[in-house]
């Protein structure tokens, strides 16, 4: 059973399946829906399957599997798993199922708040499938060419799910998404190759096999090249401020399974870099450059969540908010302890579950009003009490409330960041003033107060009272707006969430266990903690 | 008592074979009647220049300098060969499409009369083909061949006025846009010749620095005084004419308006044929000739690339017209090219040569694919070429639409595709001969470069169509056959180029 | 007398035909002038041959005319199609492509 | 610290009162509508067992030879150096307030079964207030600093939700958030307390930071001091985190009760005496707890005089007594037992005082304006009498449990014998002076005098599941005082935590002290009498009005400074934030775009379609190239 090649069949199941999506014939959105559904859970199941057989105890790479791919550039089909990766293989198996779900509604306010009327709902889910193998692929690599090739892949799909299916200023937003990454990736395949060029001169033979590299002894002025190469392009993709500004209009614009996916996962590549391929390969870079990035981390948790607090659309709210999490992320991995690495990549985890469901739950309530606008929403709790409650439990689960998730991450990340660098630690902490911040003031004006704006309107043709402009293109609802509450579909999707938001809170000591071994190799490469 | 040169037929059978082609096709064109001479034709060339490739195949391995030295034939030469054959015969194929335009051919019928006569306006109408193109192709593919084999300076200008000559001539005879096509040629014509006159007075000069004309002579020379004026004057003089040729920027002002101009299938030629014509030309001069004096030219190249790059990326933003666009692309290629050119290292030992031609490989089928795919999106009778016209294809046409942007990710380079395998290649070899600001600059402008190409997935995918949009033609076998092999090549030398790449590898040599 | 005065004068002609190619506008006048620069590369390498005492040069010589011809028939024919068209043979009146 | 043990028997079951309430609570949200035939008994019934668990615990540990038990739960978090446990300790200082908790609680718990019976949510109401109790039982419980701050915020968030409890008013909605946000100001200070320890200390267990405190640097525990008062005071509503204590009276009366009087706010008061092995070793800290605790004493009792919301009035008192407990804790050893003999007298005075404010509201139609009171004796007996009580006990009237557990804190301050000693004293006394005059005015103006009730509202006594807790808390609010003090000296029973009381040379005789405050009180009460109770009361509030009472009418501007200093300025740098990332950051990247843009086409001017601009374009291109070259070679 262990000897299944788990990771190899995580990425070829979705590809697979993502053909076969596409290639259903045009009008069986159900049948697509249905098979999409079906090998998403059947990755989970994998991704499952492949933790069981991770042993905490063994090898740091696990599951691993190579077979020579590129023999001239010394490239290998590589795949293999530490407990970092493991964890956010599991976050996709998770994610992915419920985003398929959360986007099964024929109408249009099921995938976005946008019309998709000429647009196939088969490829939305052929374009999903194929996503999801892309970022099992990126985190599963253990070469890094290959790493590589899924991080650029990668945007393929997502641009194309933004593109096609996302609000009025998509195609800006698409086309932004899809350059600046290719800008920070591109830049990195510079130092990809950089890093090739160093493995030839000192081992005779270039190659991309990461354990190989992580041997490399690299001069420091090179290290410090290699490692911006590295870290610009990981750190637009996190992103960290300066380099944030595509997440607003790419989070707002993508339909809302595409946001959750875009923050919940593939942002996290960013972050999963710099602990990956940043610190093991540039140590002494990473050292030099350290408190550059914490400058810019923590100024990103404040500076974003100000941001978050102007914004009057809430998913460019919800980007900002992930952008503050980024930062706090970035802190913990950039401290070099292994107590804030741990606790950055739970973050990662716990941040994709929770801001998940925030998007999830920001989307159910605008395919409800057809409107992203704060100002458009007020008293919703009286009528739609479930909505109001998951609502809230994203939101807890976004400021950090303890007995959620996302508080064991932040507090190990503060903590752990606290002894090697209590100003940043200091400044960081302020953050989660703001987080509750930004957090309860949306809850407030949407929530809150008495019923009034988008969900009180009987008509639906009626133009909105607020931010109409904006609003123009939205679709109806085809659903009655009577129906306000979470619907049973809907509570299935997001119950999966709001229960591991629960758990994780209170019990998240088997992910650390999966998580520490590999951070603690980490920490080691980097030649031990810094304290 | 005279001694005849050695002449080994064996080596030549490649050249031999395009041009007894060539030879045949305009015997064919005086004798042949006219109703089935288009097919004769189409066979003659498609014969000529498979049977090219064939003998390029057959030949691997080989290593010989012949026709009295004139001649190399070595794995490079052979690589880039076989890949204008191929691209040659897959152009011909265009050439040959003829359920597309309602008159059945992108060729004028008859080039001579004038544009927009009572005769012309007779002769749009009629299904009579145009027949000379094949020969004059096959003579451009012949000359192109050539090219790359040239071991003196004069063979060189030979094959350089025989590979442009016919193309002259054939990017004045579109069917459609006579005015604009007859433009393209007359500019063509004048630049090129001008072009050329800058190659041979460099000739001269390398020939009066060194008293041959001979690879082998100049680089014996050169390495003895590298810093003779006349010599370096000569150098700077015939890389002018060649720059020309790759479309490299400051060089490149022709480009956009042939591409544009030229009949499409003309134009796809142009861009994957005499580019690796061009760089088969310029890697052989620089380093077979110039080899010992690469200090010389390096700076030179250095500069050359990023302004090509930086031009074609940057002019290609505000472009309108699809084949104007991937004119601006061709000259950013060129600029990429060159960066496996520095990545040759000294004496050539670097990985640059196998990277370049596999790039150019990569390149020369993509660009080809995508200009086959222009072809088809026609409006009244022309070609769709303008970018508004392309709105919401993909909801009309999905196939189309997908090959098209499969063409368009890979020239931006986009993993998995030929053109980042391409990219990969030169970037590496530049990295490793220490060049990595040129290759940072190339990966910006490559950066630059994908806006145009994302625009154009933009329109075809993320807009609605426009109510007059332009029709998709159904292509015929001819088309057909080019638009799969191009884009299976450029996914499976994006996700298993290990073979080709091996072969590259294998042949990354220079005799002389 | 030097060889160099020759090198000199076909420098010189070189650069007067490469001048007339820009300022002339009639396209026949215009090709004249790279036909100039063609001899002047001739007379370049005639001198050369000279200098180096072999007949390599004044071969290559033979060569450049041959193609020089080549290229009228060539250039011609596409200047009278275009002449024929529109009834104009300067190169400044065909400027529909650009930018 | 003495030793512990694990804990078995019916300790080891301790886990058990905070899983009950939770179960509660989980059962009412998740359940839904089902459970609102039933839901508010469910709620009560998991209370009251936890008390009856609590009270059996407390008697097994009185057993105990430690009195200390701790139950490990399970891992928490462990990586790294980091190794937190799950565990609960059990012991008098956690009992004590076990003990008030679920008591107060389920008297509470069952008022609102009258109180909130017309409210169509009032399931939704007990899933709050288990929520609640959970969270209190895990702060008072944990063994570990993370315990306790996991706790700490969940109180804030089941605060939160009952603050907001009537969202759709958005007074509530805002209240709520401003006490979420600027308890979350505290937070900030424990979670810095925590990283703290865990630097310094290597772990945030009670026993090992209190085992290892005293070899840390004096600066850094002074700092830990510090930051534990600053958490403390976010939660406990002291000066300068004051101002959400009565904004949240927008809450439902039963959680002003439970949460904002008798248990949530004292929390900071635990924090400080369960730190005591930190304050032992930081004089300087141990001196910010004092002068919180005095200003916040005087600013509360301040305020309390000019409102006239009953609840409000209620909340500044509440403010102001916190401050006493404060005050208390702040001197050391010798007011630790006063503190929390303090709090829990307070505990059941204020209880009582904000249920019997809730009959009255009840009675008059929700209204809390008390100048629309009066002449309520007879027509709300028992209202008026369990109210009374409370009343005399806060003002600490001879012999009630205000006049033991105050004396004993002015005694204490003035047993410090130095200046500082009688400045403590004397705001003490000047604030029971205060606390009288106030409570007084509140009497007088709410059950005598003329009725001044709006039209429309019949007075009429509550249901007597309302009235009985008050009885139970009246009688508490007698006894309570007499029992902790002389009969059950709380000091014996705490001797475990803070150690042997030690007997204090007095400065100042207690009878003379007593006599003193007694004094001062009566001057309070005479003073309310001459102000208010002698003349008529205005239905509205008098306009012109002396700038000592305007002040005090705007809680001494608390507000206002809030909003100039952090609200206006944090909306100005948001919305300028939000300027410069869109025209700043992102502009900067759009306008790379447009520059490319712009000089694309600039650049593609040069493209002209002219041969003979090509032709010197070519030219140029040459010179250049050979011009290069030659330089090359040359160079």
């Amino acid at each position: 059973m262990s000897d299944l090649p788990f990771l190899l069949l995580m990425i070829a199941v979705p590809a697979v399946g993502a053909a076969v999506v596409a290639a259903l014939p045009r009008g069986r959105d159900q049948l697509a829906r249905q098979v999409a559904l079906g090998v998403s859970l059947l990755v989970l199941v994998l991704a499952v399957l492949a933790a069981v057989a991770f042993d905490t105890a063994g090898e740091r790479f696990q599951l691993t599997s190579s077979w020579t791919w590129i023999a001239d550039f010394g490239v290998s089909f590589a795949l293999g798993v530490d407990g970092i990766a493991l964890v956010m293989l599991l976050l996709i198996g998770v994610l992915v199922p419920v985003v398929i779900g959360a986007s099964w509604q024929d109408d249009a306010a099921g995938i976005g708040d946008v019309a998709t009327d000429k647009r196939s709902m088969k490829a939305y889910f052929a374009w999903l499938l194929l996503l999801e193998a892309m970022m099992v692929g990126v985190f599963a690599a253990t070469d890094v060419f290959l790493f590589y090739v899924f991080f650029e892949a990668m945007l393929v799909p997502m641009y194309f799910i933004i593109g096609s299916f996302g609000g009025p200023r998509r195609q800006y937003a698409a086309v932004k998404f899809f350059l600046y990454s290719l800008v920070g990736g591109l830049i990195m395949l510079a130092a990809v190759i950089g890093l090739y060029v160093v493995s030839n001169s000192q081992l005779g033979e270039g190659t991309f096999a990461f354990d190989a590299l992580r041997g490399l002894e690299i001069d420091p002025g090179v290290q410090k090249l290699l490692f911006l190469g590295f870290f610009i392009a990981f750190a637009i993709k996190a992103p960290l401020v300066p380099f944030h500004t595509w997440l607003p209009d790419s989070g707002s614009e993508a339909p809302i399974g595409g946001a959750v996916l875009l923050v919940g996962v593939l942002d996290k590549v960013g972050t999963f870099g710099f602990l990956r391929y940043c610190l093991p390969l540039f140590p002494d870079a990473s050292r030099f450059f350290a408190p550059y990035v914490l400058v810019l981390a923590v100024a990103g948790i404040l500076y974003a969540a100000l941001l978050a607090m102007g914004q009057s659309d809430m998913k460019r709210l919800v980007a900002y908010t992930s952008i503050s999490h980024f930062g706090f992320i970035a802190l913990g991995i950039f401290a070099f302890t292994t107590e804030a690495a741990t606790g950055a990549v739970l973050y990662m985890v716990n941040h994709g579950i929770a801001t998940g469901l925030l998007f999830l739950v920001v989307g159910m309530l605008i395919a409800r009003g057809r409107s992203r606008q704060i100002g458009d929403y007020g008293g919703v709790a009286a009528k739609a009490p479930l909505l109001a409650g998951v609502f809230l439990v994203a939101g807890l689960a976004s400021l950090a409330l303890p007995g959620t998730n996302s508080f064991v991450s932040e507090f190990l990340v503060l903590i752990g960041s606290f002894p090697t660098q209590p100003v940043f630690t200091i400044l960081a902490t302020a953050g989660i003033i703001l987080a509750a911040l930004y957090i309860l003031l949306m809850y407030q004006r949407t929530m809150h107060g008495p019923p009034r704006g988008v969900l009180l309107q009987e008509d639906p043709a009626e133009p909105l009272p607020a931010g109409g402009g904006a609003t123009a293109t939205l679709a109806a609802p085809t659903r009655s707006l009577r129906v306000l509450d979470l619907d049973r579909r809907e509570l299935a999707v997001v119950a999966p969430l709001v229960a591991l938001i629960i758990v994780l809170g209170v019990y998240p000591q088997p992910l650390l266990g999966l998580i520490e071994p590999a951070v603690s190799a980490t920490m080691s490469d980097l030649g031990g903690t810094a304290r | 008592m005279i001694e005849a040169p050695d002449l080994s037929l064996a080596a030549l059978a490649p050249l031999l074979f395009i041009f007894g082609a060539a030879c045949v096709g305009v015997l064919v064109e005086a004798f042949w009647p006219r109703d089935t001479r288009h097919p004769v034709q189409v066979s003659v060339a498609l014969v000529g220049t498979v049977g090219a490739l064939v003998c390029t195949l057959l030949l691997a391995g080989s290593r010989e300098i012949t026709a009295g030295g004139a001649l190399a034939v070595d794995g490079a030469g052979l690589f880039l060969q076989a890949t204008i054959a191929g691209l040659g015969a897959l152009s011909l194929l265009l050439f040959a499409e003829r359920s597309l335009d309602p008159a059945r051919s992108a060729f004028v019928t008859s080039a001579a009369v004038p544009a927009g006569s009572p005769r012309d306006r007779e002769l749009l109408t009629s299904t009579r083909v145009q027949t000379e193109v094949y020969p004059l192709a096959s003579f451009a593919i012949g000359g192109m061949m050539l090219f790359t084999a040239a071991n003196d300076l004069l063979i060189m200008f030979v094959a350089l006025e025989v590979l442009s000559l016919p193309l002259y001539l054939i990017s004045g005879m579109a069917r459609r846009r006579r005015l604009l096509s007859q433009e393209a040629a007359v500019k063509y014509f004048l630049l090129g010749a001008f072009a050329s006159a800058f190659f041979l007075y460099g000739l001269a000069l390398v020939y009066g620095a060194t008293g041959s004309v001979r690879f082998s002579d100049i680089r014996s020379a050169s390495l003895a005084d590298g810093t003779d004026i006349l010599l370096v004057l000569g150098l700077a003089l015939l890389v002018v004419g060649l720059l020309f040729k790759a479309s490299v920027a400051p060089f490149h002002t022709w480009t956009p308006d042939v591409y544009q101009g030229a009949p499409t299938p003309v134009t796809a030629f142009m861009a994957a044929c005499t580019k690796v014509a061009a760089f088969g030309a310029i890697l052989r001069l620089l380093y077979v000739a110039f080899g010992t004096a690469e200090w010389t030219w390096r700076p030179l190249v250095y500069g050359v690339a990023i302004v090509s790059m930086i031009v074609g990326a940057v002019l290609g933003l505000t472009q309108t017209d699809l084949k104007r666009m991937l004119a601006y692309s061709s000259i950013a290629h060129a600029g990429f090219l060159l960066t496996g050119v520095i990545g040759l290292g000294a004496g050539g030992e670097g990985s640059g040569l196998a990277a370049t031609m596999f790039y150019l490989l990569a390149y020369g089928l993509t660009t080809l694919g995508a200009f086959a795919v222009l072809t088809l999106i026609r409006v009244g009778d022309g070609e769709a070429t303008h970018l508004s016209q392309w709105a919401g294809l993909a909801s009309r046409s999905p196939l189309v639409a997908a090959v098209m942007a499969l063409f368009l990710l890979a020239l931006a380079g986009i993993p998995l595709t030929a053109g980042f395998t391409g990219k990969f290649a030169v970037f590496r070899a530049a990295i490793e001969e220490g060049a990595w600001p040129l290759a940072l600059v190339a990966l910006l402008a490559s950066a630059v470069a994908a806006f145009f190409y994302l625009r154009v997935i933009v329109l075809m995918y993320f807009s609605s169509p426009a109510a007059d949009g332009p029709t998709v033609g159904v292509p015929g076998l001819p088309t057909t056959i080019v638009l799969a092999i191009t884009a299976t090549a450029t996914v499976a030398l994006g996700i298993v180029p290990g073979s080709v790449l091996d072969v590259a590898e294998q042949a990354a040599i220079f005799v002389g | 007398m030097t060889l160099t005065y020759y090198l000199v004068l076909a420098a010189i002609l070189f650069t007067i035909g490469a001048v007339g190619v820009l300022v002339r506008r009639n396209a026949i006048v215009v090709f004249m002038c790279i036909e100039l620069m063609l001899n002047s590369v001739n007379l370049t390498l005639v001198t050369f041959a000279r200098a180096t005492g072999t007949v390599d040069g004044q071969i290559m010589a033979f060569f450049v005319m041959v193609v020089a011809a080549a290229e009228v028939v060539v250039g011609l024919a596409i200047i009278m199609s275009i002449y024929r068209t529109r009834r104009s043979a300067s190169v400044d009146d065909a400027n529909l492509l650009k930018y | 610290m003495s030793e512990t043990l694990p804990a078995d028997g019916l300790l080891g079951l301790s886990w058990l009162l905070i899983a009950l309430p939770l179960a509660g609570a989980a059962v009412l949200l998740l359940g839904g509508r089902r459970t609102d035939r039933w839901g508010h008994l469910l709620g009560t019934a998991t209370v009251v067992a936890a008390f009856v668990l609590a009270v059996a615990c407390t008697f097994q540990l009185a057993g105990l030879e430690e009195r200390s038990a701790e139950v490990e739960l399970f891992t928490f978090i462990s990586t790294g150096e980091l190794d937190v446990r799950a565990g609960l300790l059990y012991d008098p200082l956690s009992a004590v307030f076990v003990l008030l908790i679920t008591g107060v609680g389920s008297l509470i718990h069952i008022y609102s079964i009258g109180y909130m019976a017309h409210d169509p949510a009032r399931r939704r109401f007990f899933a709050y207030l288990n929520l609640f109790v959970a969270a209190m039982l895990l702060l008072v419980l944990g063994n570990s600093f993370v315990a306790l701050y996991v706790g700490w915020e969940g109180v804030g968030l089941a605060s939160y939700l009952l603050i907001a409890f009537w969202y759709t008013r958005p007074a509530a909605a805002t209240a709520a958030k401003k006490a979420f946000i600027m308890n979350r100001v505290g937070d900030v200070g424990l979670a810095l307390a925590i990283f703290v320890m865990f630097a310094q200390l290597g772990t945030t267990s009670y026993a090992g930071v209190f085992g290892a405190v005293g070899t840390l640097a004096g600066g850094t525990v002074t700092a830990l001091g510090l930051l534990l008062l600053l958490g403390a005071c976010g939660k406990s509503g002291q000066f300068p985190l004051q101002a959400w204590l009565p904004d949240a009276m927008e809450g439902p009366t039963p959680v002003s009760a439970l949460i904002h009087a008798a248990t949530m706010v004292t929390a900071g008061v635990y924090l400080i005496a369960r730190c005591a092995p930190i304050y032992d070793e930081t004089p300087t800290a141990r001196a910010a707890v004092l002068a919180v605790g005095a200003v916040t004493l005087l600013i509360g009792a301040i305020a309390g005089c000019a409102y006239d919301d009953i609840k409000k009035v209620l909340a500044y008192s509440t403010v102001s007594q916190i401050g006493y407990m404060f005050l208390a804790v702040g001197l050391g050893p010798a007011g630790y037992v006063a503190g929390l003999a303090h709090l829990l007298a307070h505990g059941f005075f204020k209880a009582g005082l904000f249920l019997g404010a809730g009959s009255v509201m009840h009675a008059m139609n929700d209204s809390v304006d008390m100048r629309r009171f009066g002449g309520l004796w007879n027509k709300l007996p028992i209202t008026f009498a369990t109210f009374g009580l409370g009343y005399l006990a806060l003002i600490g009237f001879p012999f009630l449990s205000g006049y033991f557990t105050k004396d004993a804190i002015i005694e204490a301050a003035l047993d410090r014998g130095d200046v500082w000693g009688w400045v403590l004293g004397g705001v003490a006394v000047l604030g029971a002076g205060l606390t009288a005059f106030y409570m007084t005015r509140l009497m007088l103006m709410t059950f005598f005098g003329r009725a001044r009730w709006e039209d429309g509202v019949h007075p009429h006594e509550a249901p007597s599941v309302m009235t009985a807790p008050m009885i139970v808390l009246a009688v508490g609010s007698v006894g309570a005082g007499f029992l902790l003090v002389s009969a059950f000296p709380l000091s014996g029973w705490l001797e475990p935590v803070f150690g042997e009381p030690e007997e204090a040379a007095h400065v100042v005789a207690p009878l003379t002290v007593g006599l003193v405050v007694t004094a001062v009180m009566a001057l309070g009460v005479l003073a309310a009498w001459l102000f208010v109770g002698r003349r008529e009361v205005p239905v509205t509030a008098p306009v012109r009005v002396s700038p000592v009472t305007r002040a005090a009418r705007h809680a001494l501007y608390a507000d206002a400074v809030n909003e100039s200093l952090f609200m206006r300025p944090g909306q100005w740098l948001t919305r300028a934030l939000v300027f410069v990332d869109n025209r700043g950051v992102d502009g900067a990247v759009n306008g790379l775009a447009a520059t490319l843009g712009g000089s694309s086409s600039r650049l593609g001017r040069a493209q002209t379609g002219f041969v003979r601009t090509y032709a010197l374009g070519m030219l140029g291109g040459a010179v250049l190239v050979a011009g290069a070259l030659l330089a090359v070679t040359a160079g």
